[in-house]
């Protein structure tokens, strides 16, 4: 099913946890073993759903809209990951987790999806409502990045 | 803060988990065809055990997962986590047998 | 103006930046470098503070963060007073106020004093054994006596407004203590490529280096050691792969490697920057963790051994080598082990007079320490003990005697004079982390000490802290270390393992009591300086049956004071253990607890306070609602407006209001905090007979159904509107506040118990705004905004479901209805919520459109008996309790908590079921919780028969309503019963609990 | 036994305390009891002193496996209140609540109980309805529970913020008559009193085994120190029941979990009452010795290692300052883990097991100190009679099966 979902896309089919997949304009995020968030640019939803649901129809499968229920913003800069480290446990060195990784975390009482897009650029997604949370905690001072 | 390994996603802090209490409880298939005695073991009864448990967690804040897990309930020290569906590994029982590092 | 006691060179100090400062009402002066303690000594101030129990004058003891005497208040402003601190960590800045504490009314006259006097009648525990009689003088007298005389500072009264930091940190080797060994140990890592953290309570890296002259002529590594020490130092700091942290505690090592670091920014600053954060909270993930904590000296324990200018020897020579500054002109050394000579040699080499140096042990000192002493003409005394010293508020001499051959003191006590006593027992090894991590110890008979043996995580000691004392092999053990952690994390390591030192028995020192005349009573010999416990205590405890050296802690409260014992543990113990005539290993340590230092409760906090204390989530309609005067409560963590007022109208008449609007015209209410679940697979309608309580198969497409979720225990969960979008599609609604545990408990299901559905669940519950819009003019409101859905009764009658537009964007129309009115809720994505939001509030205007908020709501639907979970129900009521048997499909074979509902106690006539009350006077309104009673005459107590869940003023009715659980209450319809309220019980009668259009003919308008 | 009093004080403070003796005997243990009480907390020892002091029963001892009042009777956060909503629980914590009242005369033990006051925090319109119901229904029962509302609260405690907090106070249940008391002394004044009447106090004695005749009844008790007979043994080993029970073939419905609590340095006094808020889970007070006393939450998965994670008591010190934010500068001293064994609906079992001669007392989760003498009084007139009490006769191991649950839990159940 997921191999038929990203063939339609027009991405490669990934199996490896926690992984990003991407073209041009379009990633699909390895959430889950039976999980993907897909990604398209703004206001494609139709779109891509449409794409599915032809690719998928026969395939048992649960497709659902989120683009609105999640709110997206990249952290970057040398200091992004420091940053993230005030709510996220997770270790950010570029040896733990790589270009392209992303995963659902935790930061500090918001769960977000993190996907580190390039080597000090991460993409954060978070529920709509929880956004203005995180936002202002990564706005804090007193932000020198580590070495 | 525990470290647990989350069989699909790697090791991940605890706060990403929610525990799910004790694994192997079997809803029984035929509810209807239970004795109180019965529905009360699976409902409320469990083991709680002082050593090794084998236990659920999910992976609430990652990719969703329920698994299983045995840990030390003395110390904390997990052996093993495996899926849902899967018997605890040989290999760990036997290692909470013998001495531990 | 340095100070009468300031050594005219020397030490770590700036002595170009004078500083000036405060202590109690004097004005005083340091120098930049300086700690709060190392400038009062350098000024000859040696009275601190006075003790917890007997108010004992007290001076510094220690130089770092063992001290148990000297607590001061340091007061920045009226908000930023911090009590307790010990004067030997805080860092001097230009402007520092500090006072002294547990005095009055002054430091040097202190009233409590008379505690003292009264000190034989005051024993350990004696407040277990009095102030009994009479019973009510406990309360208003007795009490109240007490707990004004415990405690030391005084809490700050002034909300903090400083700021705490909070960092996730992960690491391969964790290096705690930056001493030698700590250094070595990171350099090390760090040369073998590990990332490395490395952190040290102190201001500076170096550990006892920093304690050593200047002009010392050990060397490291063929460096002297303060070359070693500056360029392992700058290596480390602009090492890519290593973070160092000063000022940082590692203060509690928790369940797998993770270390709590408490790093403290700004409060050594004379003008921090207030925009940064004052502490830091590091939780720091270590796949291997060093531990170089060093080692602590032992205080001797001698009547007398208090007084101000009594000292640990190590801390004099800290304050004299590291702080420029003499504690003293005329020292007595009292000493059981070599090592402390050193203190008395520089402090000779300084210009002290050692008047003596006393040496309690049996041999000759003749070790190299001591051969220096004497060849530099200290006198010494071999085979002596220390009865006694004198001096009010300073010691003044220290009277001391020879050992017998026995180790008993005989012959001529000598009188010396001196304004200072370095007191050296040994050392003890800091083994409170490794403990911490569940660590095993034992016991080194030849060393006396602790030392770290069995590890429960990964984690190795070394240096001081482990037993290996002496500076080379400190240095070789913490390359060891550093090179054998970063292995085990997985390092390649290229350089070749020194060899491991083993712990030095040579520096053995004494434990417990010194020898001391037989009967004699001479004052008391402190164990525990700061909770004032001395030897006679311990004794008396383990008299009084205290064997169990943790009950020995309890009842005489040694080692529980806010230096948790650091000095005195191991003496406690042995003096313990000789009252009870054990071996120390069979007596046992107490248990280590986080925190190694005091740390402040803000660096837990971190920045969670007021809007970050929880996230605050909002609708996309919050704005709106806040502009329009809607007053807010907390869902969850959600705002939901409760009600929208007018200019001066009270919760009561805005709810009136709108309760009219919605009933006669149309209301509008912002749903979206409700839970969305998308439930959606081949097998979706197999899953949800599986959990809900309802027969879903039935159900057809474009069609809602309430639907009710039990937990397998049969108890009411959630429930929610239910709407099925398509064959293997369901859009699920639950209550606000349990959305995410409906969603938990599906989950669990799906995965676990019925793995081979196919079915997925997905939130949505962010992804609509949801718009209520009801009451008889929702259609008329609608109808021009609606596209692509024929909304007319016939069309979409009520509890259906369509897809279509709204004011052009994507809508899930619902005709649901939680008020009894004609009804709608219009779901859209959530971005265009405020818009079709504000479309349909100004499409409504012309047809009397109010938003009305929650309470209303419950209004609304309390008039027609709907339930609300978690108000109506709590957790221990069925479907049947709340008269919702009619949701249950009768022919499933099972559902979630199906099961349960046969268990006897459910079969029971006398189950509280959901009626309604009426009250008799149709104005009185009940108070929720109230109870029911069934008689008016009875002997109170009775139990109640039930308890109101929902009470309203009804204003379509004009009369009051209530919702009850009441015992068999719906075969007691007509009934009168009582509700029992303060000023007298209130008559009811039991009524169906729909009150307002029962035959629900609105609905189908 | 020797008399506490001022007097006893003075008097042998003029010769030195020298002739004070132990507050209990070290006792040896007998090959045969009349009744073995199994954990020294103080619900066990309490147990002791009644079945010796109601009942007539002094051939009893109580083992304990390491020191008494080592187990959550010495870490516990001392909140003693009996403001319970079921009709059931109150009668239970009243019974022992009026019982605190006397403790100290009748132990001849200072346990300073100090009636403080409880106050209970709402935060929501739903708190504020959960606990209006807790004061009607206590007031039905005639238990002292009053509503305050911010501004009452505050005056109670001048340094409680109810405004500009993330969850403002909208009111709290207060109940006067609770408040703290000395835990380590309740132990202490117990074994003290046990003692004086004959019972043995059996310390580092760890029950391994039980060994049934063959009806299946208990016969003796396996032990570090030893083989000792019983036909009555009542098990009030909080945490530890589990394992206890399993060695008589006893299955119970208990988890146990770790708690965790912690103190402050020492500060003069400035922290009138009890604090305690469920909504954002927090319980402070201050003790006679000057430290707040703070608790925090379980861990979520069980265990029986006495420690918990960080993130649970930073949890509870988030909490505390956003109530009290003049204490962010005040420092944790110490931090400490308890077991606690939890039932399904968060009330104790006190009970006659299925295995004759078997008590159990236990099931007390995270709020059992408050129990300890009408838990200890019951327990005893239980095992004394071989039947409950009528105030613990709702408290049986039964009720889980035939659903009659005492849930106090499930009245806070969030919602809507
Ligand atoms: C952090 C914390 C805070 C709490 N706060 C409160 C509060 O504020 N108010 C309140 O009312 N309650 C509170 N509680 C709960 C309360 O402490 C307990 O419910 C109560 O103290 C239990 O007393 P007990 O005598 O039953 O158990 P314990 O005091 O635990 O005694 C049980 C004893 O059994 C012994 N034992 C176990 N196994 C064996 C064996 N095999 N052989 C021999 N002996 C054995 C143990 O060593 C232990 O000493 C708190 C608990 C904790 C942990
Ligand atoms: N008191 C003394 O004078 C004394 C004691 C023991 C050893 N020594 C000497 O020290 C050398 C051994 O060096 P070492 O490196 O083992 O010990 P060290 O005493 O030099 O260094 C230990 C360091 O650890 C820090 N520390 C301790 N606990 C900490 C915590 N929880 N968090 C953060 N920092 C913490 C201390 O501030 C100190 O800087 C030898 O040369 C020996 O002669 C001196
Ligand atoms: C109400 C109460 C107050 C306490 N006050 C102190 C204290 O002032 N100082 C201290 O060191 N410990 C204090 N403790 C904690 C004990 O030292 C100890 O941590 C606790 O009894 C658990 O035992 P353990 O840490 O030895 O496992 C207190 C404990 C309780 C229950
Ligand atoms: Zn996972």
């Amino acid at each position: 099913m997921l191999a038929a979902a990203a063939g339609a896309l027009g991405l490669t089919h990934s199996e490896t946890p926690c992984r990003a997949v991407r073209s041009d304009a379009r990633s699909a995020l390895w959430l889950g073993p039976d999980e993907r968030l897909l990604i398209g640019p703004d206001g494609a939803g139709e779109e891509l759903a449409g794409l599915l649901q032809r690719a998928l129809a026969e395939l048992p499968h649960s497709l659902v809209e989120i683009s609105h229920a999640q709110t997206a913003f990249e952290v970057t800069g040398a200091g992004a990951a420091a940053a993230l480290n005030t709510g996220c446990p997770l270790d950010l060195d570029p040896a733990s987790f790589p270009v392209d990784m992303c995963t659902r975390t935790v930061f500090a009482k918001a769960q977000i999806v993190l996907w580190r897009t390039g080597p000090e650029t991460f993409r954060v997604e978070t529920g709509r409502s929880f956004a203005p949370y995180v936002t202002k905690i990564l706005a804090l001072p007193a932000r020198e990045p580590l070495p | 803060m525990l470290l647990i390994e989350c069989p699909y996603c790697g090791v991940r802090p605890e706060l990403e988990f929610v525990y799910g209490g004790q694994a192997h409880v079997a809803r029984p298939g035929s509810p209807a065809e239970c004795s109180d005695e019965q529905w009360v073991e699976f409902l409320y009864l469990r083991e709680n055990s002082k050593g090794i448990h084998a236990e659920r967690w999910r992976h609430t804040h990652g990719c969703g997962r329920f698994f299983n897990a045995l840990r030390d309930t003395t110390n904390d020290h997990f052996l093993a986590t495996y899926r849902v569906g899967e018997t605890p590994p040989p290999a760990a029982l036997e290692r909470a047998a013998g001495p531990r590092p | 103006m340095s100070g009468t006691f300031r050594a005219p060179s020397g030490g770590r100090l700036d002595r170009s930046r004078p500083l000036h400062f405060r202590f109690d009402d004097r004005e005083l002066t340091g120098f930049a470098g300086d700690t709060l303690a190392s400038a009062l000594l350098a000024n000859g101030v040696h009275l601190l503070g006075r003790s917890f129990k007997y108010h004992r004058p007290r001076g510094v003891l220690g130089a770092g963060s063992e001290e148990p005497n000297a607590l001061v208040t340091v007061r920045r402003d009226s908000a930023r007073v911090t009590p307790n601190l010990r004067a030997t960590q805080v860092e001097l800045y230009d402007g520092l106020e500090a006072y002294s504490q547990n005095r009055w009314p002054s430091l040097g006259l202190d009233f409590g004093a008379v505690s003292g006097l009264l000190s034989p009648f005051i024993p350990a525990g004696f407040y277990y054994k009095t102030f009994m009689w009479p019973r009510q003088a406990w309360r208003r007298l007795y009490e109240p006596k007490i707990r004004a005389a415990a405690g030391l500072g005084r809490a700050p009264e002034q909300p903090d407004p400083d700021t705490y930091d909070n960092r996730f940190a992960h690491c391969d080797v964790l290096v705690v203590g930056a001493g030698p060994a700590g250094l070595a140990a990171a350099a090390a890592a760090a040369g073998s490529g590990a990332r490395v953290i490395l952190c040290d309570e102190q201001p500076e890296p170096g550990g006892s280096l920093l304690s050593d002259p200047s002009h010392s002529d050990a060397v490291i590594e063929g460096e002297p050691l303060d070359r070693w020490l500056a360029s392992t130092v700058r290596m480390l700091a602009s090492h890519p792969r290593v973070t160092l942290l000063t000022r940082t505690t590692a203060f509690g090592y928790f369940p797998h490697n993770l270390l709590g670091l408490n790093q403290r920014l700004s409060d050594h600053l004379g003008r921090p920057d207030r925009s940064q954060p004052r502490e830091r909270q590091w939780q720091v993930r270590a796949k291997e963790v060093v531990l170089a904590t060093g080692a602590i000296e032992r205080p001797l324990v001698f009547p007398g051994n208090d007084r101000p200018g009594i000292l640990l020897a190590a801390a004099a020579r800290t304050y004299l080598n590291r702080y420029g500054a003499l504690a003293g002109a005329r020292a007595v050394l009292v000493t059981a082990c070599d090592a402390a000579y050193q203190a008395a040699l520089d402090l000779h080499r300084a210009g002290v007079s050692i008047e003596a140096i006393v040496d309690v042990r049996a041999g000759s000192a003749d070790g190299a320490l001591p051969e220096a002493a004497r060849s530099a003409g200290l006198p010494i005394e071999t085979q002596s003990t220390i009865t006694g010293t004198s001096g009010r508020l300073r010691v003044r001499a220290v009277r001391v005697q020879k050992l017998d051959s026995s180790g008993v003191p005989a012959g001529p006590v000598r009188r010396i004079r001196c304004d200072l006593v370095l007191m050296s027992g040994g050392l003890t090894p800091s083994v409170h982390l490794f403990s911490q991590s569940r660590g095993k110890l034992a016991w080194d008979e030849s060393l006396g000490a602790f030392l770290p043996a069995q590890a429960a995580e990964r984690v190795r000691s070394a240096g001081a802290c482990r037993g290996v004392f002496s500076l080379s092999a400190a240095v070789r053990d913490g390359t060891h270390a550093g090179l054998s952690a970063a292995q085990s994390a997985g390092l390649p390591v290229a350089a070749s393992m020194p060899q491991l030192p083993p712990p030095e028995s040579s520096a053995a020192g004494t434990l417990g009591v010194l020898p001391q005349p037989p009967g004699a009573s001479a004052g008391k010999a402190f164990v525990d300086w700061q909770n004032d416990v001395t030897s006679r205590d311990l004794a008396l405890a383990a008299r009084e049956g205290f064997r169990s050296i943790e009950h020995v802690k309890r009842y005489t409260t040694t080692g529980m004071a806010t230096d948790q014992g650091k000095t005195s543990n191991i003496n406690a113990l042995a003096i313990v253990a000789r009252e009870l005539d054990k071996a120390m290993p069979q007596v046992g340590l107490t248990t280590f607890r986080p925190p190694y230092t005091p740390v402040s409760f803000g660096s837990f906090a971190g920045f969670a306070r007021g809007e970050l204390f929880d996230p605050v989530r909002t609708t996309p309609m919050h704005d709106w609602a806040a502009r329009n005067g809607a007053v807010f409560e907390d869902v969850g963590l959600w705002k939901r407006a409760r009600y929208f007022p007018r200019p001066g109208e009270d919760m009561h008449a805005a709810v009136a209001r709108e309760c009219l609007a919605v009933r006669n015209h149309c209301g509008i209410f912002d749903g979206s905090t409700l839970g969305k679940i998308e439930v959606m697979g081949k097998d979706a309608a197999t899953f949800m007979n599986r959990m809900y309580v309802n027969a879903w198969t039935s159900l057809a497409v474009g069609r809602c159904r309430y639907g009710i979720l039990l937990r397998d225990d049969g108890f009411i969960y959630d429930d929610g509107v239910v709407a099925r979008t398509a064959d293997d599609r369901f859009h699920v609604t639950t209550t606000t506040g349990g959305a995410a545990g409906v969603l938990a408990l599906m989950e669990d299901y799906r995965q676990t118990e019925w793995p081979d559905l196919n079915v997925w669940l997905t939130s949505t519950t962010e992804q609509w705004a949801v718009i209520a819009v009801q009451g008889p003019s929702a259609r008329r409101v609608l109808e021009p905004l609606v596209d692509g859905i024929d909304i007319s009764a016939a069309a979409m009658p009520h509890m259906s479901v369509s897809r279509g537009r709204i004011c052009g964007v994507p809508m899930l129309l619902m005709r649901v209805s939680f008020t009894g009115e004609l009804g709608f809720e219009v779901n859209v994505p959530a971005d265009f919520g405020l818009a079709v939001w504000q479309a349909i509030h100004d499409a409504g205007r012309q047809h009397g459109i109010t938003p009305y908020g929650t309470e209303t709501m419950h209004v609304l639907r309390a008039e027609k008996g709907y339930i609300i979970i978690g108000q109506d129900t709590d957790g221990t009521v069925t479907p049947d309790d709340a008269g919702l048997s009619w949701t249950i499909g009768k022919s499933k074979p099972d559902f979630v908590g199906k099961r349960s509902l046969q268990r006897p106690a459910f079969a029971s006539p006398y189950r509280k079921q959901l009626v309604g009350l009426l009250t008799r006077d149709a104005q009185h309104v009940l108070e929720e919780g109230a109870q029911v009673v069934p008689t008016r005459q009875r002997a109170a107590p009775e139990a109640a028969i039930g308890h109101v869940t929902s009470s309203y003023y009804s204003p379509s009715l004009g009369r009051s309503i209530a919702l009850a659980l009441v015992s068999a209450g719906r075969s007691r319809m007509g009934e009168t019963l009582y509700v029992a309220l303060p000023d007298g019980d209130i008559p009811v009668q039991v009524a169906s609990p729909v009150f307002y259009d029962p035959q629900g003919s609105r609905l189908n308008g | 036994m020797q008399r506490f009093s001022g007097f006893s004080l003075l008097r042998r403070g003029l010769s030195g305390h020298r002739d004070w003796q132990p507050q209990w005997r070290k006792a040896q243990p007998k090959a045969a009891y009349d009744a073995v009480i199994v954990g020294g907390g103080g619900h066990g020892l309490g147990a002791a002193y009644y079945l010796a002091k109601e009942h007539g029963l002094t051939n009893v001892a109580v083992l304990e496996k390491g020191w008494i009042g080592g187990g959550n009777t010495g870490r516990n956060t001392t909140i003693i209140r009996s403001n319970y909503l079921r009709d059931e629980s109150a009668a239970l914590y009243d019974h022992a609540l009026k019982m605190w009242e006397g403790l100290s005369q009748d132990l001849n033990y200072n346990v300073m109980f100090s009636q403080r006051g409880v106050m209970m925090l709402a935060h929501t319109v739903h708190d504020v309805q959960v606990f209006k119901r807790h004061v009607h229904a206590n007031r039905a029962n005639g238990v002292d529970n009053e509503w305050l509302t911010p501004e009452e609260a505050q005056a109670v405690c001048p340094l409680l913020q109810t405004d500009d907090i993330r969850y403002p106070v909208r009111g709290a249940a207060f109940q006067r008559r609770g408040g703290t008391a000395r835990h380590d002394a309740v132990a202490w004044g117990y074994a003290r009193g046990a003692d004086a009447l004959g019972v043995d106090i059996i310390e580092n004695c760890e029950v391994t085994d039980i060994r049934r005749d063959g009806r299946g009844a208990v016969q003796a008790l396996e032990t570090t120190r030893g083989l000792i007979q019983a036909r009555k043994v009542g098990v009030c080993a909080a945490g530890n029941t589990s394992v206890i029970l399993r060695m008589a073939g006893v299955r119970l419905p208990l988890e146990s979990y770790p708690l965790q609590a912690l103190v402050s340095e020492p500060v003069k006094p400035i922290f009138p009452c009890v604090v305690m808020s469920n909504t954002i889970h927090a319980y402070i007070s201050q003790s006679d010795k000057g430290e707040l006393v703070i608790g925090a939450g379980t861990d979520a998965y069980t265990s029986y290692t006495q420690r918990g994670g960080l993130h649970v008591s930073s949890h509870a010190l988030e909490a505390i300052c956003e109530l009290f934010p003049m204490f962010r500068r005040m420092r944790m001293l110490r931090n400490w883990g308890g077991i606690v064994d939890v039932s399904p609906d968060r009330s104790p079992i006190i009970a006659r097991t299925p295995v004759p001669g078997l008590y159990v007392n236990c099931g007390w989760g995270t709020g059992g100190f408050k129990a300890t003498p009408g838990s200890a009084h019951l327990f005893a007139w239980t095992i004394a009679h071989d039947k409950p009490h009528p105030i613990n006769a709702p408290f049986t191991i039964e009720r889980f099966r035939e659903g009659r649950l005492i849930d106090e839990a499930a009245a806070a159940a969030v919602a809507h």
